[in-house]
């Protein structure tokens, strides 16, 4: 067990058995290390190959490569080397990969190495040795903080013709390759008592303190190994080393089966009630995922606790020149040498404020690599074995142009002493990751004895903080913490369990003197350095009166890079503070947001893309259509068929003319499926009908149907259909395609919050019933071959408007309506869904002798703009039942949903916009939905408007181009000519204004 | 969001669907003389309180049920969740 | 001080000594003319015009925390003036002229960038109503072209021509309309509205009006009594709020909107996009970062923070738009408090108390109105009548059933 | 196929095929299921203690309770909302059972035809958990028999019926949009297995 699991997860310590011994295998490789020394692995950075282990990351194995030069600052294109060796990395950011996979900004500390591995350096020109556009920095005296605004005005064209294109092409980071992204990405919901996010010393103790009690545990840590620190620190815990308790402690979890643990797995935010957005990142430490393998898992868990325990992160000090390759965080440097067996070169001088910062140099030292000074910015620091120790002294200024070379320190007496080294290892002491309490309300209170912001306020719902997180820095505090918060955890969820006996380990107290910048020199100290923002900015933005935090973020960018500020936004803030004369808590701190590290669009949208962007909903006739060779359209979710083209027909006016033609001289078929269908019953379903339609149902004949309007309570027309009543107790609805699930849902409002005590039950049969449009002088001829010879379909035994179940080809059941949408003699009628493709088949079949035809949307649209109804583009959520002309319906003498309100005098003007019908007075103008109404005469303008058209089609039947549209005052226009413009697209044509009922306006065709 | 749902549990509030405050539920009488008015106010007029605030949600994923659910707008807490219906006929609503 | 390449210059050479604030930070007086509630842009704009063009410079905007700190500086930074109803495009078309020449005229860069909008459309009845929009556009002096699947194509290659669920029909392009700098703006107008004599007050919180007989005196604040002829709330999300305090229940609920930005990247996107048939819009700033966004969080809210499912209802249109993007990371998620009303629309207007003056309702669209919403108010402080394009922006418009509802969504906020 | 459809129509599955569809993976079955007719049943106002007494006497076994199922002889229910039922029972032998339901409820209940506006999938084997976890928000892991729990994957509303934890689900999601549902499970369980 032990074993599969030392080789699951995580790369065990010295897991190949080999001694670690590789000193100078590659240039900067030291022994021992938590890599795999067995092979090494090959990778290509700026064309050039190199060689690392398993278990490196792109910086350790460049930096045991010799290599200090990743990276170019944002604004001045500074040389930068790699300064952490975690996720807070601001400068060594590279472009992954390549083609469809080219990943911009990854930060080189978190980049798995593995065998192929292909990066490159982003932002310069040509190359990262020799950047043209370091030119920036020559003129860093011009382009200080916010100049921007102060410029680029004169003349007023320029910016955007000249400077702006010039900044634009100079500005970003990386780039990406324009090519789809090839990979999956997935999605994944967890549950879980105990959610403990980072797997250090204190979230281990307490995922194996919580697993132990048995309860749900999920852990999780960012980084490919668990351990946390203790990965970068030779002291021990209990008689192990910290790697092999870490191992031993990881064995344990995975042998729990109510414990999953989740390496590679960033949470990324706390959102409200427990919920916790984790990105997996399952296969980016592989040249590729495996085939239907997902890059990366978005992750949304449910946990009932939650236990912060990401750690904290060291803070640089700012000084002259602090930014050149080989100046990097103290903790980073002890983690290269202790986890990686790397030493970013082969002397290191240390600069601190804090104990800490000693136990690099040791080591350091312990490793063979030489350690030119420690320079502690204290006058009582500790001794140093080994190292030549300068007390009280400070680091002014350093040389080296692409790497560092030596540092120029100000001793305590008043001189100066050129320290030679090329690594400076700089620790201003150590910052808790407090960020995830921020997600919400928390806002972290300073504390003076760590010199450092601590988790406070109102932390997320259920949520705890412990280890370092909370600002206990010692192992031994961790320990403890990880198991106390455990057990107050779990007690909370009524799982009682004890904290157990802890293993021994160092408790060294936090020992630091606040030291945020050197004020000696002249030249610039760098805060934020992927930003290029210098503590003369900060200066300078407190002169101009940007002293509020947010004020100084915005004005400077200070903490807006891809590192959010991780390791600058303390200093910035202190200097601040000293600058107000205001103690740090009083200036604040800036909101930390969610992402805690970015996230990719892949992750995000998982599953959903292309196609599967959204589900698509078929019609029981799709096969079928499909086997026609139908043409298809997206009418919201569902795929409908927009028209059938016939061999020879080389243009879709084509198909849709000779379906509309056909259907009204013979027979078409048309699948009318989508339309909502909802089903209503109960002894008070007539009633519930009169408040939700704006029209009268309570005394509609069973067998009948009428076709309703519904308001909303605003008086707006937003959706209209039919009601079949089948029985004094049930009633079938119809809605449009559209709005089936809006008017489901607010029938549902009415029927619970507003008439709880009617006697009504609703439910949608929109999908059981395949249903289909006969329409046309034959439809009858037709459906008497299919339906049941027993059922009688004469006009006088099934009259327009009549409903009724029947049966069809033998014995189907099936519903029967006699309604029409395209004016024609019609009916729709309903089968099983199962049955709806043998359905249209048949009806097919039976429609042959009269040349039956199927006609998609299109055809549809054409019938029903001949005939004046009323679709989507006329309810348009701004129209009434008056605009409509079907003001008449809205009954006066019920309460209705809308009636009242649709009577206010802004609804009902002497002009309002009334439903019309208009026809070119040129045959061959087309009308175009989309043109607005002018008189005939007169300027052309907003203020002229007279109205619009909504819809337009070309009526094969008429023989040009109709619409139908809102008119002022419309109704009472007819005959008059008036202007459609549509400046849009140059075009302005004569319209004659005339009814909407452009065919059979009587209504003879469909009694018939 | 997590949405404690008083017949279900505490369910993702993702599968729901929002209406607004619950004074929806309050629709005035169609034949009071000034109906017009106690319309406009129960349609257009809000408290939009920064703090507790009684809402409907409608369980459309789900059980579709309407709930009435009191929340904080500021913290985001939930205080308390009830059926709409029985709101409804708490304060008086019948047919 | 006049801000110019040359003064940068002179600096440079001369240590930055002689940057002065950028607006001072005075004790408020007894009293003001004009006393604004509010340091957003709006706010700000007000003071400015009501200096600049009204000659009213004993003016006070009072702010609860720091200048900019609400919707201005939280914004997607989208300029346009594409809208289709008569209520609301001439005064949105006033705004984006006032945005050509905002930045001569008060004399600080906003990088005002006119890069072009281009609303996608999927179906053809959104093609309608893109035409009806367009012309509506045009006939109001403002810009528009439609465009088809080529024309877009042209413009943008990379996005989802192949396997999109939707396919993209074509577009409706605004050229003129684009982005600014958004935290300049409120820095911009608080400069020229300091330095013709407006008093910002920072970390001002207003506790209660002083209304005496149906006339307010003054609004009481935690820095004490502050008289004034005339109160103006300009505080969008915490507009009920802030009025509650005068007794007045608003037609307006608070929402959170989400924004997002990715990492800085090498240029991608030129315009601005927005996806007809998902919740993503786009654009990309000029330091790199892909500034983007989508729908509401839909639930009434006053934090300023959103939930994660709306985060992946936004990238999912983003991917589906642009499958170029799947490695591309977003840097930071943040929310707004948008003031919606009942119609989408604003409302610039007196109340029924005589000295109170509101501005409010401004949806998601209150940036892009910074300029004229300013120009108005101002003139309605100034004058007590409504400037013309702002006309229809009354308080008692759902009474009389005058809605300017440009979605057709009717009284229910979080759909507009 | 069954006793009632001996009439000219033949029936075609949610996927659109003849015979149910069928996707064999390493430990995890998904198996199309179109043999089963449902119907709802909602009680009328005041009637729920009525409805359910005729039910069960129909049924041969109580309704089952809030978020859950259960099955008696060929007949299976589960709980969709207050007061509010679909049972299901063999497509061949009861394709008209809506009727037959509304006979023995009466004027208790109201009963409508649901068969066929919904679509079916069965998932069986070992990797339920793994696969279900990476479609809907249900904690699965801590289910029971006889859970009914109405849920969403990928953009779906659909009923998670568990017959065996771990082991065995039904997955009942809207029949128009059996092909979107049908690549969601598929693409889990490749994502997964």
């Amino acid at each position: 067990m032990t074993d599969a699991v030392m080789n699951a997860g995580r790369v065990a310590f010295q897991a190949d058995g080999s001694t670690g011994a590789r000193k100078g295998v590659q240039v900067n490789r030291l022994d021992g290390g938590l890599i795999k020394g067995s092979k090494a692995l090959t990778f290509t950075f700026d064309g050039k190959s190199y060689k690392g282990f398993e278990g490196d990351t792109l910086a350790s194995a460049l930096l045991a490569n010799g290599v200090r030069l990743m990276g170019r600052s944002f604004k001045y294109h500074r040389p930068r080397g790699v300064l952490t060796s975690g996720s807070e990395e601001p400068n060594a950011l590279v472009e992954l990969r390549s083609g469809g996979r080219q990943e911009p900004n990854t930060r080189a500390t978190v980049a798995e190495l593995y065998d192929g591995l292909e990066a490159n350096s982003q932002n310069r020109w040509p190359s990262l040795q020799h950047d043209f556009m370091a030119i920036n920095d020559r003129f860093s005296n011009f382009l200080t903080a916010g100049f921007y605004y102060k410029t680029f005005m004169w003349p007023a064209a320029f910016w955007e013709k000249l400077y702006e294109p010039i900044i634009r092409k100079a500005a970003g980071l990386g780039s990406i390759s324009f090519e789809a992204d090839p990979d999956a990405y997935d999605k994944g919901f967890l549950h879980c008592d105990l959610l403990v996010i980072g797997a250090g010393p204190t979230g281990l103790m307490a995922a194996l303190t919580a697993g132990r009690a048995g309860a749900q545990v999920i852990i999780a840590d960012e980084d490919f190994l668990l351990g946390g620190r203790l990965n970068a620190e030779t002291f021990g815990v209990g008689d192990l080393t910290g790697a092999a308790w870490v191992e031993q402690a990881q064995a344990e979890l995975a042998a729990m089966p109510n414990v999953r643990v989740m390496p590679r797995t960033t949470i990324i935010g706390a959102f409200d009630h427990g919920i916790y957005g984790a990105v997996e990142r399952v296969s980016d430490h592989v040249l590729a995922p495996e085939a239907g393998k997902p890059r990366q898992i978005l992750w949304r868990i449910y946990s009932k606790r939650a236990m912060l325990a990401a750690g904290a992160t060291e803070r640089p000090i700012a000084f002259e020149n602090n930014d050149r390759p080989g100046v990097m965080l103290a903790g980073a440097v002890r983690a290269y040498a202790n986890r990686w067996a790397v030493t970013p070169d082969q002397t290191v001088a240390v600069f601190t404020n804090n104990d800490d910062g000693h136990r690099t140099a040791a080591d350091l030292i312990a490793k063979g690599v030489k350690v030119t000074a420690v320079i502690d910015t204290r006058p009582d620091a500790p001794k140093v074995e080994g190292a030549e120790l300068f007390a009280g002294a400070q680091v002014i200024d350093t040389k080296g142009r692409l790497g560092l070379e030596w540092a120029r320190v100000r001793l305590a007496n008043g001189t100066t002493r050129d320290v030679p080294c090329g690594a400076l290892a700089v620790s201003g002491g150590w910052n808790p990751n407090v960020h995830l309490t921020c997600h919400q309300r928390g806002r972290p209170a300073w504390r003076e004895d760590i010199a450092a912001f601590v988790p406070a306020g109102e932390l997320p719902q259920n949520m705890s903080v412990a280890g370092a997180a909370n600002g206990d820095f010692s192992t031994a505090a961790a320990l403890r913490a990880g198991a106390e918060g455990a057990v107050a955890a779990l007690s909370e969820l009524g799982i009682e369990t004890k904290a157990g006996d802890l293993p021994e380990a160092e408790d060294a107290p936090v020992n630091v003197t606040p030291f945020w910048y050197v004020k000696e020199g002249k030249g610039r100290a760098w805060l934020d350095q992927q930003n290029d923002v210098t503590v003369k900015d900060v200066k300078l933005a407190h002169q101009e009166n940007f002293r509020s935090v947010e004020h100084l973020k915005r004005y400077t960018t200070l903490g807006m890079a891809t590192d959010q500020g991780k390791t600058s936004n303390m200093g910035g803030l202190a200097i601040m503070a000293e600058l107000a004369g205001k103690q740090i808590p009083e200036v604040g701190t800036t909101m930390f947001r969610p992402p805690y590290t970015p996230v990719s669009f892949g992750v995000m949208a998982g599953r959903s893309v292309g196609e599967e962007f959204r589900p698509t909903r078929k019609t029981p006739s799709h096969k079928w259509a499909e086997e026609q060779g139908a043409v298809f359209v997206e009418v919201g979710q569902w795929l409908r068929a927009q028209w059938f083209p016939k061999a020879g027909e080389t243009h879709w006016r084509q198909s849709v003319d000779r379906e509309v033609l056909q259907t009204r001289n013979s027979v078409g078929i048309c699948d009318v499926t989508t339309l909502g269908k909802i089903d209503v019953q109960g002894k008070d379903a007539a009633e519930f009908l009169n408040k939700i339609y704006a029209n009268a149902f309570a005394k509609l004949p069973v067998g009948k149907v009428r076709y309703g309007l519904m308001l909303r309570e605003d008086g707006i027309a937003y959706d209209d259909g039919t009601a079949a009543r089948f029985a004094e107790d049930h009633f079938v609805v119809t809605t449009t395609t559209a709005n089936a699930v809006l008017v489901y849902r607010n029938m549902e409002f009415a029927r619970q919050c507003l008439f709880p005590d009617m006697d009504v039950q609703l439910i949608s049969t929109t999908e059981a019933w395949a249903q289909f449009a006969v329409a046309g002088p034959n439809a009858r001829k037709l459906l008497q071959k299919v339906v049941d010879p027993e059922f009688d379909i004469s006009n006088e035994a099934f009259p327009f408007m009549g409903c009724g179940e029947i049966t069809v080809a033998g014995g189907c059941r099936a519903r029967l309506f006699r309604i029409s949408f395209s004016g024609e003699l019609a009916y729709e009628i309903a089968v099983p869904t199962r049955y709806g493709d043998a359905m249209i088949r048949k009806l097919m079949e039976a429609g042959e002798e009269f040349g039956a035809v199927p006609y998609g949307t299109e055809a549809l649209g054409v019938m029903r703009i001949e005939k004046g109804h009323a679709a989507g583009n006329e309810l348009n959520g701004t129209t009434s039942a008056l605009n409509l002309g079907m003001g008449k319906m809205v009954s006066k003498k019920k309460d209705c949903i809308g009636n009242t309100l649709s009577e206010r005098e802004g609804m009902n003007q002497e002009d309002a916009l009334k439903l019309v019908g208009f026809k070119p007075v040129n045959a061959a103008d087309p009308v175009q939905a989309g043109a607005h109404l002018m008189n005939a005469d007169g300027e052309v303008s907003a203020a002229t408007d007279q109205g619009y058209i909504t819809s337009a089609a070309y009526s094969p039947v008429l023989g040009c181009s109709i619409g139908i549209g809102f008119l002022k005052s419309g109704d009472s226009r007819k005959g008059e000519v008036i202007r459609a413009v549509n400046p849009l697209e140059g075009k302005e044509i004569q319209v004659e204004v005339v009814s909407a009922h452009f065919v059979d306006p009587e209504g003879e065709r469909l009694r018939g | 969001m997590i949405i404690n749902h008083p017949i279900l549990g505490p369910r993702d509030s993702q599968e729901f669907t929002y209406l607004g405050d619950a004074a929806l539920i309050d629709r005035p009488d169609w034949q009071a003389e000034n109906a017009a008015d106690q319309f406009h106010d129960y349609l257009y007029l809000r408290d939009n309180p920064a703090g507790e605030h009684r809402e409907l949600w409608f369980h459309e994923q789900g059980d579709r049920s309407w709930l009435v659910v009191t929340r904080n707008t500021v913290t985001h807490e939930i205080l308390n969740v009830e059926l709409a219906r029985d709101v409804a006929r708490a304060r008086g609503r019948s047919k | 001080m006049r801000y110019s390449g040359l003064k940068v210059i002179k600096e440079a050479l001369t240590g930055h000594k002689g940057w002065r604030p950028t607006w001072r930070d005075p004790e408020p007086k007894k009293s003001y003319d004009v006393v604004i509630i509010g340091g957003g842009g709006h706010g700000l704009a007000t003071a400015y015009y009501l200096a600049k063009n009204h000659g009213i410079t004993n003016v006070a905007v009072i702010e609860k925390g720091w200048i900019g700190g609400g919707n201005v500086g939280r914004n997607t930074t989208i300029i346009r003036s594409n809208y289709l109803l008569d209520g609301n495009e001439p005064f949105y078309e006033l705004s984006l002229q006032l945005w050509e020449g905002l930045e001569q005229d008060f004399n600080y860069n906003a990088m005002v960038s006119q890069r072009g909008i281009l609303n996608l459309v999927h179906t053809d009845a959104q093609r309608d109503a893109a035409r009806r929009r367009g012309n509506a556009m045009i006939l109001n002096g403002s810009d528009a072209e439609l465009l088809d699947t080529d024309g877009v194509r042209a413009m943008y290659p990379f996005l989802n021509f192949n396997d999109a669920r939707f396919p993209i029909k074509g577009g409706l392009l605004h050229r003129r309309g684009g982005t600014v700098r958004h935290d300049a703006v409120a820095w911009g107008y608080a400069r020229g509205a300091d330095l013709r004599g407006v008093d910002i007050i920072q970390n001002c919180e207003v506790t209660g009006f002083k209304i005496e007989n149906g006339k307010c005196l003054g609004v009481e604040t935690t820095k004490g009594f502050i008289g004034a002829n005339k109160v103006a709330s300009c505080v969008a999300g915490s507009s009920s709020r802030v009025m509650e305090k005068a007794g007045m229940r608003l037609p307006i609920e608070s929402h959170v909107l989400q924004a997002f930005v990715s990492e800085g990247l090498k240029p991608v996107l030129d315009g601005v996009i927005t996806f007809g048939a998902g919740h993503f819009y786009c654009s990309q700033s000029d330091k790199g970062g892909l500034v983007f966004g989508g729908d509401l969080d839909m639930y009434n809210s006053y934090a300023q923070r959103g939930n994660l499912p709306v985060v992946e209802d936004v990238m999912e249109g983003g991917m589906a738009l642009i499958p170029a993007l799947g490695r591309v990371r977003m840097l930071r998620s943040w929310g707004g408090i948008m003031d919606m009303s009942m119609d989408g629309s604003p409302f610039i207007d007196r109340t029924h108390i005589d000295g109170l003056y509101f501005n409010g309702g401004w949806c998601y669209g209150g940036f892009k109105a910074t300029p004229a919403s300013g120009w108005c108010y101002a003139h309605l402080l100034a004058t007590d009548t409504p400037h013309k394009v702002a006309s229809a922006y009354r308080l008692d418009r759902f009474r009389r059933g005058c809605m300017i509802d440009e979605k057709g969504q009717g009284a229910q906020p979080n759909l507009h | 196929m069954g006793k009632f459809d001996n009439h000219g129509l033949k029936a075609i599955s949610p996927l659109g095929g003849h015979e149910p569809r069928v996707d064999a993976f390493t430990g995890l079955l998904i198996r199309e299921v179109a043999d089963r007719a449902l119907a709802s049943l909602a009680a009328r106002q005041g009637q729920e203690e009525a409805v359910k007494s005729a039910a069960a006497s129909y049924l041969g076994g109580a309704l089952p309770a809030p978020a859950s199922w259960s099955e008696a002889g060929v007949y299976a229910a589960w709980w969709m909302g207050p007061d509010l039922w679909m049972v299901s029972a063999p497509h061949d032998s009861h394709e008209l059972m809506a009727g037959d339901l509304k006979q023995a409820v009466g004027d208790a209940g109201s009963v409508v035809e649901q068969t066929d506006g919904w679509c079916r999938f069965d998932i069986e084997g070992p990797r339920c958990f793994d696969v279900l976890e990476r479609l809907c928000n249900a904690n699965v892991r801590a289910g029971k028999a006889g859970d009914a729990t109405r849920t969403s994957m990928e953009h779906l509303g659909v009923f998670l019926l568990c017959q065996e934890p771990g082991q065995k689900y039904a997955v009942i999601g809207p029949r128009s949009s059996a092909g979107s549902l049908h690549h969601a499970l598929v693409a889990a369980a490749k994502s997964v297995i």
